[in-house]
C-alpha cells in the first residue's frame, strides 16, 4: 500500500546566509501550493536545537509522512535531520534536502532569480521524496578474526598488532617461512642495524604470539563474502614433514644428496632438496622441494627418512585444503626484483657473471649468506676492486622497464656503496645515478656520509656494459661534465625496480581490489584512505601498494592493523541501506549487471520459478545483490535491460520525478 | 617565424618533444661519437629544451652524428634524437650554417652521383682530399688499392646517368 | 530571439567529486548563473540515458552530466562507464534532432570548485547562444 | 629457387672485390638466384639525405621502383649496410607516409608502391632451409678460429625497420659462422657504429671508433672479424694499421707522424685479418684464396685462415 504524500516543508533562513540573498517567504509560499505538501514553514536555523523540536513538532500536529528540507547541502546536515527523524515516527530515509544555500543563495547575487531557483529545488526535493519509501539499515556481524596475506615485514608487523589487541590472526605465507624480502637483506638503511637482528625476534614473537595462527607453505586459493564474513579457502602444500614432532635438527639437511640453487640467496649459493629457507627460519623445520627431491620424483632415495631419528619424513604428504571464516583481511603480497635480464640487453642480458642485482648483493654482503659476509664476485671469487652501482634499473624508464621510482633503491645504493668501501679497503665505488631522492629521516645525512666514505657519484644513466678481456667495461655519461666515461668494473650491481610479487594480480583478484596500471593494489583514496580498498574489509600492508622502504613499509602495516582493530573491535556494523535491489519477477538473468560491479556484489543465482502458462516447476536464473558488498554506486541500474535492478534511495522513478518537476 | 616557432616546427618534424628527454644521459653514455661532439644527444636536448635552436644549428654535433641510432634504442622515452639532427641539418643549410669538411664532402659525393649514377670511390676521396686539403688522408692505401685493382679510375658511368642527374635536379628543385 | 531568453539546464553531479565541488564553490561565494538545477546522484555511473532524453522531452535546454576524473572515481570504474556510454549519447541525440552541443559530460573533482563555476558559466553562455 | 633483385651498391665493383667474388660462390653454391637491377644507381648514402631529404628518398626509390616493375614478386636484396639502411627508409617511408610517397612518386616520374622487403644477406641466410643449405654445402670446417662477428650498426637498427631482436648483441651472423666451425666469441662491439660514414669528412673524430672495434675484438680473444658491410669492412681493415701505430706512439708517449704511421705495413701480431661472412662462407664451402682474390685484404688473412682448418691436409690446398 502506498504510503501518503503528507508532505512537510521546512526552510531554513541560515541567519542571512539563505535569508539574505532570496526571498524565504516567497518559497514557502510557493511549497505550500506544490502537490503533496500538506505543510510548510521557515525557521531561522534548523539545524539548532529548537529548529529541529520546531519539525519534530510540526510532525506529529500535521501527521506529516515525508519531509523536505530547504537548507544547506546535505553533504552538510543531511545525517543531522536523519537522526533527529529517529526520534519521530517517520523513516529517516523519507527526507529529501533541497540545497538551497549552497546551490542558491551563497552563488548568485540576484535576489529574484535566486528564489526562482530556490522553489525549483524545493518543487524537485517534493517530487522525490513523493517517490520515497522507508528504508532500513541492515546489521552484519562481525567475525573476530583477521587475515594476513603475506608473511614479510608488512605481514609480521600487522599480525602482530592486530594479535596485541587481543584478536585472533591467521597469517598465511607461501614460503616455508616468514621474514620475506626482510630478512634477505644484510644491514638497513640509514641507521645500518642488522636486518636480520631487528626482524627474525619478530618472527619469533609470531610463532610464539597465543592470538596468531601461523600458516607457512599455504596459499589463500579462494575468497568469498564481504565485509566482517570472509569464507576464505588456504591451500595448505603438502612439505613432506611431520611439523608436529620435527625437532629442527637438520640432520636431513646435511644428508641430502641433491641440491638446487638457492632461491634465497638468490642463485648464489646451492641448498638441499630438503630444506629451510634460512637459519633462523620460522617455523624453524624442513621441508621437501618436491621439484628437487629424487625420491618424490623417482622414488629412488629416501635419505632423509633413514637418517630422521624421529621418523618424521612423509613422502605420502598432500595438499590440504582450509577453510577459515574471517573479518577482516590485510594484504601484504610484497613485491620482486625486476627481472632486468630480459628488460636490459645493452647490460648484458644476464650474460655476464658479475652483474648482479641488488638483492644479490644483500646476500653477498651478508653474515650469513654464501660468501660469509665477504663481497667476492660470482665468476671467479675474487675481490673486487672497482664496483660500479647501477641506479634505475627498470624504473623510471617507461621503454623497457617502469615509469615509476622504486623508491629505496637510491638509498640502498648508498648503503651497498658504503658497505664495500668498508669491507673493501682501497675499494672504488662509482655510482651512476639520475636523480638522488632521499626523502626521510636521516636519509640525506647518510648519502653525504657515503660521499665522504669515498664513493664517486655520477650523473648519468648507464648506456652499455660489455665485456673487454676479462673486464667489464660500463660506458655511460658524466653529463655533469658532459663527457662520456668508460670505467672498468670488477663488479657492477644493477639497483632493480620493484615489481608486484608473483602472484599478487591473483589475490588482489580474488579480493575483488583494484591494482592501478603497473600492478601495485590501488588504496581507496591516495591521500585520504591510504591502506584501505574500494572493497569493505581489505586493507593494504606494505609494498603491495606501491614501492617504499622498510619504515614506510612497517608504518603502513601498522595503519592497517589500526583499521582491522577498529573493524574488529565492533560487534556488528550498519551497511547503508541505499543499496541495489533487484525486482526478481522482472529479472531476465542476462548478467549485464554482474561485470559492471566494481564490487563483484552482484552474482546470477539459481532460483525456483513457475513457467509461466503451464506453472510448471522450473528455475531460472536470477541476479542477487550481497548487501556486503554493494557501496551503492548504481552503474548496474543503467546496465539493465529490463528496469529490473534499481538502486534505492536513488529509484529510477525518484530522479525521473525529479526531473518532471522542474518543467511542470 | 620566431627562433622559438622554428625550433618546435623541427621538433614536430623530427616527432621528438623537448619533455620527453629527462636528460638521464644514456644516449651520450653510449654514443660512439660522444667524445668529439661538443654537446652529444642530451645536451642537444638539452638545447632544444631551453630553446637554445641557434647552439644546436651551430654545434658540429648535428654534423658528426653517424645516424647508428644507438641513443634511440636504449632511450627510455625514444626520443629520436637522429631524427631532430637530420631536421637541424637542414634548417642550417638553408641558413648557410655549415662545417665546412662535411659539405665539401657531401657535395663531393653528389656530383660524382650525378656524373657517373654511382659513387666514384677515388675520385671522390681524391677530390676530397683537394678541397679540404687534407692531402694525405688515407692516401697511404693508395698502392695497394691500385696494385689489387680494387679502385678503378676508369669507372664507367652507368646508362642512365643523365636521368639520375635529371633525377636529382627535380629532388633539389622540389625542395625549393 | 529574446534578448532575455534564460535559459533551464539539469546537470546531474556526482555526489564525490562534482556535487562536493559544487559546495566548495559556495562555500568560496563564487558566483556564476542561476540557470542549471543539479540533481543529485551518487556516481556518474547512475546516470540512466533515459534521465537525459527525458529532461529534453520535458523542455530541458541542456543536460549536464559531471562526474570524478577517469581513475578518480569513488567507486573505482564508474565514470569509465560514464565515459563511454556518452560518446554514444550525442550521437544519438544528433539523431534525434537535439543539437550535441546541448549536452556535456564533463568531469569536475571535488577541489575544483572554480572550474565547476566556469563549466556552468561556458555551458549557460553556450547553450544560450544556441537559443531556444 | 629462391630469387631475389640484387642492388649490389657501389664498393661491390671496387673496394669490396673479394666479398663480390665470394657472394657470387656463396649464392651460386646455396641456388640462391640474385639477379641484378638493370643499371642501378647510387642509394646516395650518406652523403645524399644529409643534403636533403628528398634527394635521400629519390636516389635509392629509382632502383626500387624499377626493380618492383620488373620483378613484382620479388625481394629487394643488398650485401651493404648503408645500401640496406636507405633502401629501407625509403621503402618504409613511402609505404607509412602518404606525402613521402607522393613526393617520390612525382619527382621519380613512375609509380612506386614499396610492395616488397628489402633485405640484406644476414636476413635471406638465417632462414630455416638456408641455414641447412649452407651446412650441405660445406666441404671444410675450421676448428680453434675465433671469430668476432661485426653486424655493425645499420644492418640492426633502428628496430622498427631491421625487425632484429636482440640489437645489442644480435646472433644471426654468429649462428652463421658456428655453421663453419668457427667459434664466435662474445665480445662487445656487435652493432657498435665504426665510424665508416665520416671517415672522410671527420677522419680525426671517427677513427677512435673503429680502433675501439678492433681493439675490444682482440681482447675477447677473436683471431678475426667478420662483417655483414663492405664499408664497415673496409674501414676496420685498411686504416688499421694507422690506428695501432697511434695507439703504440701513445703508450710510448710519443708525437704520432701520421705519414709515417700510414707506410709503416702493420705489425702482423697486432693486427687482425677482417672478412666478411660470406668470404668465410665461401671458404667453408671450397673456394679457394686466389679465387675469392683474398690477397686484396689490406691486413693478410691467408696464414689465420690456413692454420684454422679442422682437416691439416686443406691448409696445403688452400692457396
Amino acid at each position: 500500500m502506498a504510503l501518503s504524500n503528507k508532505t512537510g516543508v521546512f526552510i531554513c533562513h541560515c541567519g542571512t546566509n539563505i535569508a539574505g540573498a532570496l526571498d524565504v517567504h516567497k518559497v514557502v509560499d510557493a511549497s505550500r501550493a506544490l502537490p503533496g505538501v500538506a505543510y510548510a514553514a521557515d525557521y531561522k536555523y534548523l539545524c539548532s536545537e529548537p529548529g529541529q523540536q520546531l519539525i519534530l513538532d510540526a510532525i506529529k500536529e500535521h501527521g506529516l509522512k515525508r519531509i523536505v528540507i530547504a537548507s544547506c547541502s546535505p553533504r552538510m546536515h543531511e545525517i543531522t535531520f536523519r537522526k533527529m527523524l529517529k526520534k519521530s515516527n517517520i523513516n529517516e530515509y523519507l527526507l529529501e534536502i533541497a540545497n538551497i544555500r549552497e546551490q542558491a543563495s551563497w552563488v548568485h547575487t540576484d535576489f529574484d532569480k535566486a528564489t526562482e531557483k530556490a522553489i525549483d529545488l524545493v518543487r524537485m526535493a517534493v517530487a522525490k521524496v513523493g517517490k520515497s519509501e522507508p528504508l532500513k539499515a541492515q546489521a552484519i556481524p562481525i567475525t573476530k578474526r583477521a587475515l594476513v596475506i603475506g608473511g614479510g615485514i608488512a605481514g609480521i608487523q600487522a599480525a602482530l598488532d592486530i594479535a596485541d589487541a587481543g584478536h585472533e590472526v591467521v597469517l598465511v605465507e607461501r614460503e616455508c617461512s616468514i621474514g620475506g624480502r626482510m630478512v634477505m637483506l644484510d644491514k638497513t638503511f640509514p641507521t645500518l642495524d642488522c636486518s636480520a637482528c631487528i626482524s627474525t625476534p619478530k618472527m619469533v614473537d609470531v610463532s610464539a604470539h597465543p592470538n596468531i595462527t601461523l600458516m607457512t607453505s599455504s596459499e589463500v586459493e579462494e575468497v568469498q563474502g564481504y565485509i566482517g564474513n570472509f569464507k576464505v579457502k588456504v591451500r595448505k602444500k603438502a612439505t613432506y614433514v611431520n611439523h608436529d614432532i620435527c625437532t629442527g635438527c637438520g640432520l636431513c639437511e646435511e644428508k641430502c644428496p641433491f641440491k638446487v640453487e638457492s632461491d634465497f640467496d638468490r642463485g648464489l649459493s646451492k641448498r638441499p632438496a630438503i630444506y629451510k629457507l634460512f637459519p633462523q627460519a620460522v617455523p624453524a623445520k624442513p621441508v621437501i622441494d618436491k621439484d628437487a627431491c629424487v625420491k618424490l620424483k623417482t622414488g629412488k632415495c629416501g635419505v632423509c627418512l633413514k637418517i630422521c631419528p624421529l621418523n618424521c619424513i612423509d613422502y605420502e604428504d598432500e595438499d590440504k585444503t582450509v577453510e577459515l571464516d574471517i573479518g577482516a583481511i590485510v594484504v601484504a603480497t610484497g613485491y620482486k626484483p625486476a627481472k632486468w635480464q630480459s628488460m636490459y640487453n645493452e647490460y648484458g642480458a644476464g650474460r655476464f657473471e658479475d652483474v648482479i642485482d641488488g638483492l644479490q648483493f644483500e646476500r653477498l654482503v651478508n653474515a650469513s649468506g654464501p660468501t660469509e659476509g665477504k663481497i667476492k664476485r660470482p665468476s671467479d671469487g675474487k675481490e673486487p676492486e672497482t664496483v660500479v652501482i647501477v641506479k634505475c634499473v627498470g624504473s623510471r624508464d617507461p621503454k623497457k622497464g617502469h615509469a615509476y621510482c622504486s623508491r629505496a633503491c637510491c638509498m640502498y645504493a648508498a648503503k651497498h656503496a658504503h658497505q664495500i668501501l668498508e669491507k673493501l679497503p682501497g675499494g672504488r665505488v662509482f655510482i651512476f645515478y639520475i636523480d638522488i631522492r632521499t626523502p626521510g629521516k636521516g636519509y640525506e645525512e647518510f648519502y653525504d656520509n657515503t660521499r665522504k666514505d669515498g664513493a664517486v657519484y655520477v650523473r648519468g644513466r648507464i648506456s652499455r656494459i660489455f665485456r673487454e678481456g676479462d673486464t667489464l667495461v660500463c660506458q655511460g655519461e658524466d653529463s655533469l661534465l658532459g663527457r662520456q666515461v668508460r670505467i672498468n668494473a670488477d663488479l657492477v650491481v644493477l639497483e632493480t625496480a620493484m615489481e608486484p610479487a608473483e602472484g599478487s594480480a591473483d589475490v588482489l583478484n580474488m579480493l575483488g581490489c583494484a591494482k592501478n596500471d603497473d600492478g601495485w593494489a590501488q588504496e581507496a583514496h591516495p591521500k585520504l584512505r591510504p591502506v584501505e580498498t574500494q572493497v569493505g574489509g581489505v586493507f593494504l600492508a606494505g609494498v603491495c601498494q606501491g614501492p617504499k622502504d622498510i619504515p614506510d613499509t612497517v608504518a603502513q602495516a601498522s595503519a592497517s592493523a589500526a583499521k582491522v582493530i577498529g573493524l574488529l573491535n565492533k560487534d556488528e556494523m550498519e551497511t547503508s541501506p541505499m543499496i541495489a535491489a533487484v525486482a526478481a519477477d522482472k529479472c531476465s538473468g542476462c548478467g549485464a549487471c554482474e561485470p559492471i560491479c566494481p564490487y563483484t556484489a552482484i552474482t546470477l543465482e539459481k532460483t525456483p520459478d513457475r513457467e509461466p502458462g503451464t506453472g510448471k516447476k522450473i528455475e531460472r536464473s536470477v541476479a542477487n545483490v550481497n548487501a556486503g558488498l554493494c557501496q551503492g554506486c548504481g552503474a548496474c541500474t543503467v546496465a539493465c535491460r529490463t528496469g529490473a535492478i534499481d538502486l534505492l534511495g536513488f529509484r529510477n522513478t525518484q530522479i525521473l520525478q525529479e526531473v518532471d518537476a522542474l518543467w511542470q | 617565424m620566431t627562433e622559438h616557432e622554428t625550433l618546435n616546427e623541427l621538433m614536430e618534424k623530427a616527432d621528438v618533444r623537448q619533455y620527453d628527454c629527462y636528460q638521464c644521459g644514456k644516449c651520450s653514455g653510449g654514443c660512439p661519437m660522444s667524445d668529439a661532439m661538443d654537446f652529444g644527444p642530451r645536451g642537444l636536448m638539452r638545447c632544444a629544451q631551453v630553446g637554445s635552436l641557434g647552439r644546436i644549428l651551430n654545434s658540429d654535433t648535428i654534423w658528426l652524428c653517424t645516424g647508428c641510432h644507438a641513443c634511440v634504442e636504449r632511450c627510455p622515452h625514444d626520443v629520436n634524437v637522429p631524427a631532430l639532427i637530420e631536421e637541424a641539418r637542414y634548417e642550417a643549410m638553408r641558413r648557410g650554417i655549415k662545417r665546412h669538411d662535411s659539405d665539401v664532402l657531401n657535395k663531393t659525393f653528389v656530383s660524382s652521383v650525378r656524373t657517373f649514377g654511382r659513387n666514384h670511390e677515388m675520385l671522390l676521396a681524391g677530390l676530397y682530399n683537394v678541397f679540404a686539403m687534407k692531402p694525405i688522408q688515407d692516401m697511404a692505401s693508395v698502392p695497394h688499392m691500385m696494385k689489387k685493382k680494387l679502385i678503378n679510375p676508369l669507372l664507367k658511368p652507368i646508362h642512365g646517368t643523365s636521368e639520375v642527374a635529371e633525377l636529382i635536379e627535380r629532388a633539389e628543385r622540389w625542395d625549393k | 530571439m529574446a534578448v532575455d531568453y534564460e535559459p533551464k539546464i539539469i546537470a546531474f553531479c556526482c555526489n564525490w567529486c562534482t556535487y562536493t565541488g559544487a559546495d566548495l564553490a559556495g562555500l568560496n561565494r563564487m558566483k556564476y548563473p542561476e540557470n542549471v538545477r543539479v540533481v543529485r546522484v551518487p556516481c556518474s555511473g547512475r546516470v540512466n540515458p533515459q534521465f537525459i532524453l527525458r529532461a529534453f522531452r520535458r523542455g530541458a535546454d541542456g543536460v549536464m552530466v559531471c562526474g570524478c576524473h577517469p581513475g578518480d572515481c569513488h567507486y573505482s570504474t564508474g565514470n569509465y562507464f560514464t565515459r563511454r556510454r556518452f560518446m554514444l549519447m550525442r550521437e544519438l541525440l544528433e539523431f534525434n534532432g537535439i543539437d550535441p552541443r546541448r549536452f556535456h559530460a564533463r568531469w569536475i573533482s571535488g577541489s575544483e570548485a572554480a572550474k565547476f563555476r566556469d563549466t556552468v558559466t561556458e555551458v549557460t553562455q553556450l547553450i544560450r547562444s544556441l537559443g531556444k | 629457387m629462391k630469387r631475389y633483385a640484387y642492388f649490389p651498391g657501389c664498393a661491390s665493383e671496387s673496394t669490396a672485390k673479394s666479398t663480390t667474388l665470394a657472394n657470387e660462390f656463396v649464392f651460386g653454391a646455396l641456388g640462391i638466384d640474385l639477379i641484378e637491377i638493370e643499371d642501378w644507381n647510387c642509394c646516395g648514402a650518406t652523403s645524399a639525405h644529409t643534403l636533403s631529404d628528398t634527394v635521400g628518398l629519390a636516389l635509392p626509390a629509382r632502383p626500387l621502383a624499377q626493380a618492383e616493375e620488373e620483378w613484382p614478386d620479388l625481394d629487394i636484396v643488398t650485401g651493404c649496410a648503408s645500401c640496406y639502411a636507405r633502401l629501407k627508409v625509403t621503402n618504409h617511408r613511402v609505404r607509412t607516409d602518404k606525402e613521402a610517397r607522393f613526393i617520390v612518386e612525382k619527382v621519380l616520374g613512375k609509380p612506386y608502391e614499396a610492395k616488397r622487403e628489402v633485405l640484406n644477406f644476414l636476413d635471406i641466410l638465417s632462414g630455416e632451409d638456408e641455414r641447412k643449405a649452407v651446412e650441405n654445402a660445406l666441404l671444410r670446417r675450421f676448428k680453434n678460429l675465433k671469430v668476432a662477428c661485426y653486424y655493425g650498426c645499420l644492418n640492426v637498427r633502428p628496430a622498427e625497420l631491421t625487425g632484429v631482436e636482440d640489437r645489442e648483441n644480435p646472433q644471426a651472423m654468429d649462428e652463421l659462422a658456428a655453421l663453419t666451425g668457427a667459434e664466435p666469441v662474445d665480445w662487445g662491439f656487435k652493432s657498435e657504429c665504426c665510424g665508416a660514414a665520416h671517415q672522410n669528412d671527420a677522419a680525426f673524430e671517427t677513427r677512435p671508433l673503429a680502433a675501439r672495434i678492433i681493439e675490444n675484438a682482440r681482447a675477447c680473444g677473436a683471431d678475426i672479424i667478420l662483417t655483414a658491410c663492405p664499408m664497415c669492412q673496409l674501414n676496420l681493415e685498411m686504416r688499421q694499421s694507422e690506428y695501432i701505430r697511434k695507439r703504440e706512439d701513445k703508450l710510448r708517449g710519443k708525437p704520432s707522424f701520421p705519414l709515417f704511421s700510414m707506410v709503416l705495413p702493420p705489425d702482423p701480431n697486432e693486427t687482425i685479418p677482417v672478412l666478411s661472412i660470406t668470404e668465410l662462407l665461401a671458404i667453408a664451402m671450397g673456394a679457394g684464396g686466389r679465387r675469392l682474390e683474398l690477397d686484396a685484404h689490406f691486413v693478410p688473412v691467408g696464414n689465420v685462415i690456413s692454420k684454422a682448418f679442422r682437416d691439416e691436409n686443406e691448409s696445403e690446398v688452400f692457396i
